[in-house]
């Protein structure tokens, strides 16, 4: 414990977001000395980081701290998070092992903004006030911006990020502005003080948070502030895509949950129009994805409506509330990771099996990655047996345990569920239809991308038959 | 004794079945006489043993002479149910008395000789093996009918005989005609299944079991309209089984099938299950004036109306079965009127001619490969004597001329309508006997005698051994039959007198006023057809001009059939093709692949707003945020303060 | 003597007019970097919203947001600008409306 | 131990084909085979257990938020679904062996083997989350056979009414599941003793009766039905409608009626419209159809219709007849697609109006025909009517105005088993395209016959099936709560 200025710092609760910095430096350090250090190298740097990291993380596991004046926070709104967001960065590096040299950007930067961004997931998680969770938010995004762009040889590459940054530039803009307005109407930017700002209400609180939750929901990917989703997730490297699917979600819940627990608590009003954008999400979601042929923007359209079943974890704010969205994160993580490795196993890192017809008959061709995608798209549609199913019951029994809204949302979660079935079942439908003749597209063999496979299809079986492994991790 | 007595049924009734599984599975290894001897002996060793038991039975005084074989017995351990759903329970259960031992004996005794005459008959047929495995199989279901001691293993009887029926209408499954006929029958008789089984669940309703018994021994307790149903409903299965109006259709068309089939199944035993039905169900019948008395009705109406089509047709089975749709109409009218005895006096020497004009007949067709129609025969008296002969006996029988079988069975019918008030019914009756002496006669002429051979076929040779025997044996039975009852000797009644307690009226007392007038009857009407038919006569083509629309009504056996094609057969299929067609695609299916369809529309409605132009994406967002704004301030100041008042 | 206060009313208005011309702009600009000039309009709207409550407060914290606004905006213009570049280079044009090769 | 092995082995038979070469197609057979035999002759084992014994197994799984247990039991309510489940996969393995294509028959034999061990998971489950795993479960294997392994033109588009429908239905009976355990916190049966009132009953049956009213079909449910069965191979259609489709009604009785007596006493009125419905519509669609395995799946819906008359009627007599009814259908259902099966594959069409009279040319075939049609048509001495007689006369005690109506789909049936019948079998000879017809081989006599002899013995000697099944008023629980008037309890 040391302190600057008078503010007192834990550096303990601080090690994880060191470690992974002094990754990411060392990353483009390397990659600045060495300009033949080859990507292994610098992958492999971010990875030991984020192993550093976590182990950072380990003896935080099960406390409540804060540091910075009360400014950050290692608690149970952060510490899962950040292992999962840890765990997705990992994952992520061994996919981009497939990029090629014609792909755009080079290794180093390209790893280091990864790890910069899993930075600002992490700041976001444990932000306790308004200036901590601006900064995670643009910390992240502007890493992502550029991310989204390293494609850029690719004209959807650079379109993805062009609409990236505009779009999120805007988004930051009510951000801010909200942020203002709560300022003015709690005297101060912490939790705490919105949390009493809360209590006693008020027009420029509540526009405030409106403006606010605005923000938040276009990093959450929720409707109607969803537009962006389809354009980036189809435009960015498929890599890029599948961390951005899970890191963001993972991150940007992470604050709602903390806004969701710390500042409102149960039976809050100020959550209603969270609910009905919840529902518009899963509808839009879904529905969108109807007739979608390709993956990664199906994939794009189902996140936002995976991101509505989420909201509904927080329905009522239930103590086990918590739990169930860590529950889902996780589970949507592994498969989402699971899916995009094997899109990247099949296309060989590529774009190549991002389109639909690509997987026609591809059981025939390939049983073992069909099924394993197979198994990711039973989970994400909550087929039993699958950490998905399992994921969506505790949703549903939240939304059960929050009354009317809670109820509504859980029906709205039903239905869009069975629309997630022709949407899902159509991937399963073209790999398990028999065509005559040869492959559409010939597939790769890379070992890595299997890495993120098992992880998720091992994950995915195991928290989906015996969930109560997750339960016992306490997280 | 006892032992025989409980042992005895079972093994007569596994004959037969032990007969069908044998030629089913070991037939087609071996030659196909195999299979004929087997099906001859199995019937044949059910008779004998029918016989000794029926010995047995009458040698038991006579309140032990209903004997009931039930499984499980009342000591059994483990006891053993068909069902078995407390409080439902229905055992495994036979009952031998008079009733049951008279049905089984001419079903196994009748049934042999057509067995034995169908060895003949067959001869030529490629399906010689299935036909003897059918037959057995009816003959094992027929016993099951009457031999069952609850409703429940009647209605299992009830239904086996229609699915031999069935089998053996469609023996020829080659011709569709064939096919279209079976499925007629069996269409009629599930109809009929469909009327027991309401009664059954009347039945355990009111007495809470199937058992004859139980349900017997309560029927006093019950109230009259209760039984008055049940009666109703019984006699629906009983109409359907027995050709009985308005269920009757069935029966002519039934005659596509092999010529000892009708013989056997539908002239002397099936179709007389719906006489033994209600004679069984007696004491509901006694109990339920209503019910009795609809019998008795439809029983006569059928009798008459039979009897009517009967006198234009010109297939020689056809009118043998309007003839025996007619006579079963009598035995019918005689149970409803409650003379049980003399209804099934009447079903014994019935069995008897019929078989034999059935088989005489058979002879005529065989020779004449398969030819059916009268106006293609004549002048085969000479041809073929034994046929003629035979056919005569039986003529003589059916039209009630004495001492012939048919005259003493009848005439006790006549006698017992008039002695249990009934005289319309029995002017009826005695009109139906003019009708049947003309039209039997009719059919004789036309076949044996007037004039000369007018087909084009040339007849074989003589009829074999085994046909020729078992008509002859029954030319004799039907001579003598009808002498078990004879004045002052009624060996019917004094058999029948335990199953139905004392409820008989002793028959073979000669009313001279009644059996004259059935005597004149029969022979105004031969007397007739000799007129018509007995020589060249043109009588016949001007009263056929004359009568000319009832000859029309009659030929085509008052249009039932069509009006139940119109009535019933089109519309339901009309119906049936529609929702098949339209309803189940479009409707039904077609609410669900429309759900589909628009949700699918509104995805694309909803994609269509995703145009790919960035400023689109902005102004979603800022409209979406205003939303939420209002909103916002709609949750917190209510509706004023977003304007919305 | 402090100058006369300028009511917190009144920073308020200005502020929302610029967070409203802001947002209509981006709306309706098709050149990128207009746009971004429009969104760099908004996120001071937002400035000067913490700004006037912060001294209203006579708080830092206020002040505090809003020096990590503009370093952040710094960075983002920075980023934005040039990804902006990246894409004139393959369009030589600068109109979004031309940007849109991903639909539905 | 027992039970696990019988739910099991068949998904470990489909794992051990995983490891034979994909050519060795005769190995398939055989290890397929095998594991199909095995795991019935261990479920035979159950039938020793007397009528008041249940072999049951209970393994903690999931203690929060809620509790849930692997908890499996074959007791006498579900004694005859594993058996019949047994049964039939044994027979559809066995006539799998004549599908067309070799290079994809060791998936096909996977699937089949996987669909059995979701549908034994399925009536052997015990704990409500164990049995919704597996009641989803069991779209999976038949959703990938109608994808990938029908030759079929309609099966990929049958594929997705099949997973679409029944997945809906899937979806309500999770809501409720879900509604019932958020008030509960355990899905256990035994400790499930809550008692709900109101709305919230009447709601969450309502979500279930959904569910099962899909799966079983029943009218106007039944519009994934036609395609399903039409399109599906022989073998899947077999044991979708002999075992899945009863899926539906076995958890109405083990499930949903003890559950919620009330809300099912409220109901009745309802359910048993559309009971009688399903029986007179399916009956009436039969009758109208040309295609012969569309006919049999319309005589489905009608038979398994009047199950559900049987359990509304709320009669001792009737309910119990009715699992007589589910098995006997069950077993009559897959001899009739089967045979249909075998005969397509003869004649290539599936049109009654194209072909007939082939009792001609395979006697053997008439033979089993008339038996499996003869038994769906309700022909006293064999089980359909020994199911349909025992229901009809408990309803009739309760509900005569309905049993009525449904003696009406009696004669109806008639009407259409004869058209299949007499349509395939009867008639002149006709065969398209000069095709020669050849008797039934020996492997496929032998997989029919074990199911037309239950067939023969449970119309023979229902009374056995009752003394094993929950019948009468002290043998079983399960039956006296349904019975039960709510107010009684």
């Amino acid at each position: 414990m040391m302190s600057v200025a008078g503010v007192s710092i834990s550096w303990a609760v601080l090690a994880p977001i060191v470690a992974l910095s002094a990754g990411g430096l060392l990353i483009m350090l390397v990659d600045l000395v060495s300009r033949s250090a080859s990507k292994t190298v610098l992958y492999s740097i971010g990875i030991v980081s984020c192993v550093a990291s976590f182990l950072a993380l380990v003896p935080l596991y099960g406390h409540t701290e804060t540091t910075l004046a009360g400014a950050f926070a290692s608690d149970r709104f952060s510490w899962a998070f950040d292992v999962l967001l840890l765990l997705t960065l990992a994952i992520t590096l061994v996919l981009s092992s497939l990029r090629k040299a014609e792909d755009g950007g080079s290794p180093g930067s390209y790893a280091a903004l990864l790890v910069f961004c899993t930075i600002g997931g992490m700041v976001m998680a444990g932000a306790n006030n308004l200036i901590i969770i601006f900064l995670g938010i643009e910390q992240l995004s502007l890493s992502l911006y550029v991310l989204a762009g390293t494609g850029f040889p690719r004209e959807a590459s650079q379109e993805a990020a062009l609409k990236y940054v505009l779009l999120g530039s805007l988004a930051s803009g009510f951000l801010i502005f909200g942020s203002a307005l709560l300022y003015g109407s709690a005297g101060g930017v912490g939790l705490a003080a919105l949390h009493s700002a809360a209590v006693s209400g008020g027009t420029l609180f509540i526009a405030g948070f409106a403006l606010f939750l605005v923000g938040l929901a276009f990093k959450l990917a929720l409707a109607p502030f969803h537009t962006w989703v389809p354009d980036v997730y189809e435009g960015s490297p498929l890599a890029v895509t599948g961390y951005m699917a899970v890191a963001v979600k993972v991150a940007a819940f992470a604050v709602l949950a903390r806004i969701a627990y710390e500042v409102f608590g149960q039976d809050s009003f100020a959550l209603v129009p969270l609910w009905s954008v919840a529902i518009l999400s899963m509808l839009v979601g879904n529905l969108g994805a109807i007739r979608q042929r390709n993956l990664k923007r199906l994939l794009g359209y189902s996140s936002i409506a995976q991101a509505g079943y989420m909201v509904v974890a927080l329905a009522g704010v239930q103590q086990s509330g918590l739990n169930t969205l860590l529950f889902y994160l996780f589970a949507y993580a592994l498969t989402s990771l699971g899916a995009f490795g094997v899109m990247a196993l099949l296309g060989d890192g590529t774009d190549a099996y991002a389109d639909l017809d690509a997987y026609k008959g591809l059981h025939f061709r390939r049983p073992w990655p069909a099924a394993a995608m197979a198994l990711f798209f039973f989970s994400l549609a909550g087929i039993p047996a699958t950490a998905g199913f399992y994921g969506k019951l505790l949703l549903l029994q939240q939304g059960f345990l929050a009354g009317p809204w809670g109820i509504a949302l859980a029906v709205t979660l039903v239905a869009g569920t069975l629309v997630s079935f022709y949407v899902y079942g159509k991937v399963v439908w073209d790999m398990y239809s028999y065509v005559e003749g040869e492959a559409a597209a010939p597939s790769g063999n890379a070992f890595a991308p299997w890495v993120a496979v098992a992880a998720g299809a091992v994950g995915t079986i195991v928290f989906g038959i015996l969930p109560q492994t997750f339960t016992a991790l306490h997280l | 004794m006892q032992g025989f007595l409980t042992t005895a049924p079972f093994t007569i009734l596994s004959l037969p079945l032990l007969g069908t599984i044998f030629i089913a599975l070991v037939g087609p290894r071996v030659h196909r006489s195999v299979s004929a001897v087997i099906g001859n002996l199995s019937i044949l060793g059910a008779f004998v043993l029918t016989a000794m038991l029926a010995w047995t039975v009458w040698h038991l005084p006579p309140d032990a002479q209903v004997v009931t074989v039930k499984y499980p017995p009342a000591w059994a351990a483990h006891p053993v149910f068909w069902a078995h759903i407390p409080p439902l329970t229905i055992s495994f259960e036979m009952r031998i008395d008079a009733l049951a031992l008279l049905w089984m004996l001419i079903i196994t005794g009748v049934g042999f000789l057509i067995h034995l005459y169908s060895v003949g008959y067959m001869a030529d047929s490629h399906g010689y093996r299935t036909f003897f495995a059918y037959m057995n199989l009816f003959v094992f279901m027929m016993l099951l009918l009457v031999m069952a001691g609850n409703f429940l293993w009647l209605l299992v009887g009830w239904g086996g005989v229609g699915l031999a029926s069935y089998l053996l209408i469609g023996f020829d499954a080659q011709r569709t005609a064939a096919v279209l006929a079976a499925r007629k029958a069996l269409i009629m008789n599930v109809i009929g299944d469909v009327g027991i089984m309401v009664a059954i669940f009347l039945m355990y309703a009111h007495f809470g079991s199937l058992s004859y018994k139980e349900v017997f021994g309560n029927v006093s307790a019950a109230n009259t309209n209760a039984l008055d149903w049940i009666g109703i409903w019984l006699l629906l299965g009983a109409v359907a089984k027995s050709a009985q109006l308005p269920l009757q259709t069935w029966l002519p068309d039934a005659m596509e099938g092999p010529t000892p089939v009708s013989a056997l199944i539908h002239a002397a035993t099936m179709v007389t299950a719906g006489v033994y039905l209600i004679a069984r169900a007696h004491p509901i019948y006694d109990h339920a004036p209503f019910a009795a008395m609809t019998v008795a009705v439809i029983g006569c109406a059928t009798a008459f109306f039979a009897a009517t089509v009967g006198t234009v047709q010109y297939d020689i089975k056809r009118v043998l079965a309007y003839s025996t749709m007619s006579q079963i109409g009598y035995m019918i009218l005689a149970v409803g009127v409650g003379a049980y005895a003399a209804g099934t006096f009447h079903f014994i020497t019935h069995a008897f001619f019929k078989a034999l004009l059935f088989m005489a007949a058979g002879i005529v067709i065989h020779n004449l490969d398969g030819e059916q129609d009268v106006r293609k025969m004549g002048g085969l008296a000479k041809r073929m004597p034994l046929a003629f002969w035979t056919f005569l006996i039986g003529t003589l029988a059916i039209s009630g001329i004495p001492p012939f079988a048919g005259f003493f069975s009848k005439d006790a019918i006549f006698d017992q309508l008039l002695t249990h008030g009934h005289p319309v019914l029995w002017a009826f009756a005695v009109a139906t006997a003019l009708l049947t002496a003309y039209y039997m006669f009719r059919l004789l002429f036309l076949t044996f005698l007037s004039g000369d051979y007018r087909g084009t076929r040339e007849p074989h040779a003589a009829s074999s051994t085994s046909m020729a025997v078992p008509t002859s044996i029954l030319a004799v039975l039907s001579v003598i039959g009808g002498w078990l009852v004879l004045p002052g000797h009624d060996a019917i009644s004094a058999k029948l007198e335990p199953v139905f307690a004392g409820a008989l009226p002793e028959m073979g007392g000669i009313n001279a006023m009644v059996t004259g007038i059935a005597i004149a009857a029969a022979l105004v009407g031969i007397a007739v057809a000799w007129a018509l038919y007995g020589r060249a006569s043109q009588a016949r083509t001007k009263l056929r001009t004359v009568l000319s629309p009832l000859r029309a009504l009659l030929l085509n056996a008052y249009y039932f059939d069509t009006i139940y094609h119109w009535l019933f057969e089109v519309p339901a299929l009309t119906v049936a093709s529609d929702v098949a067609r339209y309803v189940e695609p479009d409707g039904v299916g077609g609410f669900t692949s429309g759900v589909a369809g628009a949700t699918t529309k509104i995805g694309d409605v909803m994609r269509s707003w995703e145009t790919g132009y960035l400023r689109r994406y902005g102004l979603t967002m800022v409209i979406g945020m205003v939303l939420v704004l209002a909103f916002y301030l709609y949750l917190v100041h209510g509706a004023a303060a977003v304007g919305m008042k | 003597m402090a100058a006369p206060q300028i009511p917190l009313g009144d920073y308020l208005t200005v502020a929302s007019a610029l967070f409203v011309i802001g947002a209509i702009g981006f709306l309706l600009r098709r050149n990128p970097i207009t746009m971004l000039m429009a969104i760099e309009l908004m996120w001071n709207a937002g400035n000067l919203v913490f700004a006037a409550f912060a001294r209203q407060f006579v708080d830092m914290t206020g002040q505090v947001f809003v020096f990590v606004v503009i370093t952040v905006a710094a960075a983002e213009a920075a980023i934005a600008l040039a990804i902006v570049v990246m894409v004139f280079r393959r369009k030589r044009d600068a109109d979004v409306d031309d940007i849109s090769v991903m639909r539905g | 131990m027992l039970i696990d092995t019988v739910i099991f082995l068949p998904l470990l038979t489909a794992l051990v084909l995983l490891l034979i070469p994909r050519a060795a197609t005769s190995v398939q057979k055989g290890v397929a085979l095998a594991g199909a035999l095995l795991t019935f002759a261990f479920s035979l084992a159950f039938l020793s257990l007397g009528p008041n014994v249940a072999a049951d197994q209970t393994i903690p799984w999931i203690s929060g938020p809620w509790v849930a247990a692997y908890h499996v039991r074959v007791d006498a309510l579900r004694l005859f679904f594993v058996l019949l489940t047994t049964l039939v996969s044994v027979a559809c393995i066995w006539a799998a062996f004549s599908y067309a294509h070799a290079q994809r028959l060791r998936g096909y034999l996977c699937l089949l083997l996987a669909f059995e061990t979701t549908l034994l998971g399925l009536f052997t489950a015990a704990d409500l989350l164990l049995f919704y795993l597996y009641w989803d479960l069991m779209l999976i294997p038949v959703f990938l056979l109608l994808t990938g392994f029908a030759d079929h033109p309609g099966a990929r588009q049958a594929a997705w009414s099949y997973l679409i429908y029944n997945g809906a239905g899937g979806l309500a009976l999770l809501l409720g599941i879900v509604a019932l355990v958020s008030q509960s916190h355990t899905f256990e049966l035994g400790t499930l003793a809550l008692r709900l009132t109101g709305p919230a009953e009447a709601w969450i049956f309502i979500a279930f009766a959904l569910a099962f009213l899909i799966k079983t079909p029943a009218f106007p449910f039944h519009s994934w039905m036609p395609p399903t069965y039409t399109s599906a191979p022989p073998p899947v259609v077999a044991m979708v409608s002999g075992v899945q489709s009863k899926a539906g009604l076995f958890a109405m009785l083990a499930f949903a009626l003890p559950l919620f007596p009330h809300a099912a006493h409220a109901f009745a009125l309802p359910l048993l419209v559309l009971a009688v419905a399903s029986v007179v519509y399916g009956a009436i669609a039969a009758m109208g159809e040309q295609d012969m395995k569309t006919l049999v799946a319309f005589s489905s819906l009608s038979h398994l219709g009047l199950v559900w008359l049987a359990f509304f009627a709320f009669d001792i007599t009737s309910v119990s007849a009715g699992i007589l009814m589910l098995v006997s259908h069950g077993l009559i259902a897959a001899a009739l697609f089967l045979l249909l099966g075998f005969i397509e594959e003869r004649v290539g069409t599936r049109d009654l109006s194209r072909f007939g009279g082939l009792a001609e040319k395979a006697p053997r075939l008439g033979v089993m025909m008339l038996i499996a049609a003869m038994a769906a048509l309700g022909l006293p001495g064999l089980s359909g009517f020994a199911g349909e007689f025992l229901i009809l006369i408990g309803s009739w005690q309760t509900q005569p105005v309905f049993t009525s109506i449904a003696l009406v789909a009696v004669v109806l049936a008639c009407v259409y088993m004869l058209k299949l019948l007499q349509g395939t079998m009867h008639g002149p000879v006709r065969v398209p395209d000069e095709r020669t017809v050849s008797e039934m081989r020996p492997r496929e006599a032998w997989l029919l016959a074990p199911l037309l002899a239950g067939i023969i013995f449970l119309g023979v000697w229902p009374g056995w099936f009752n003394d094993r099944t929950p019948s009468g008023t002290g043998a079983n629980t399960i039956v006296g709560a349904v019975l039960a008037e709510p107010g009684q309890r």
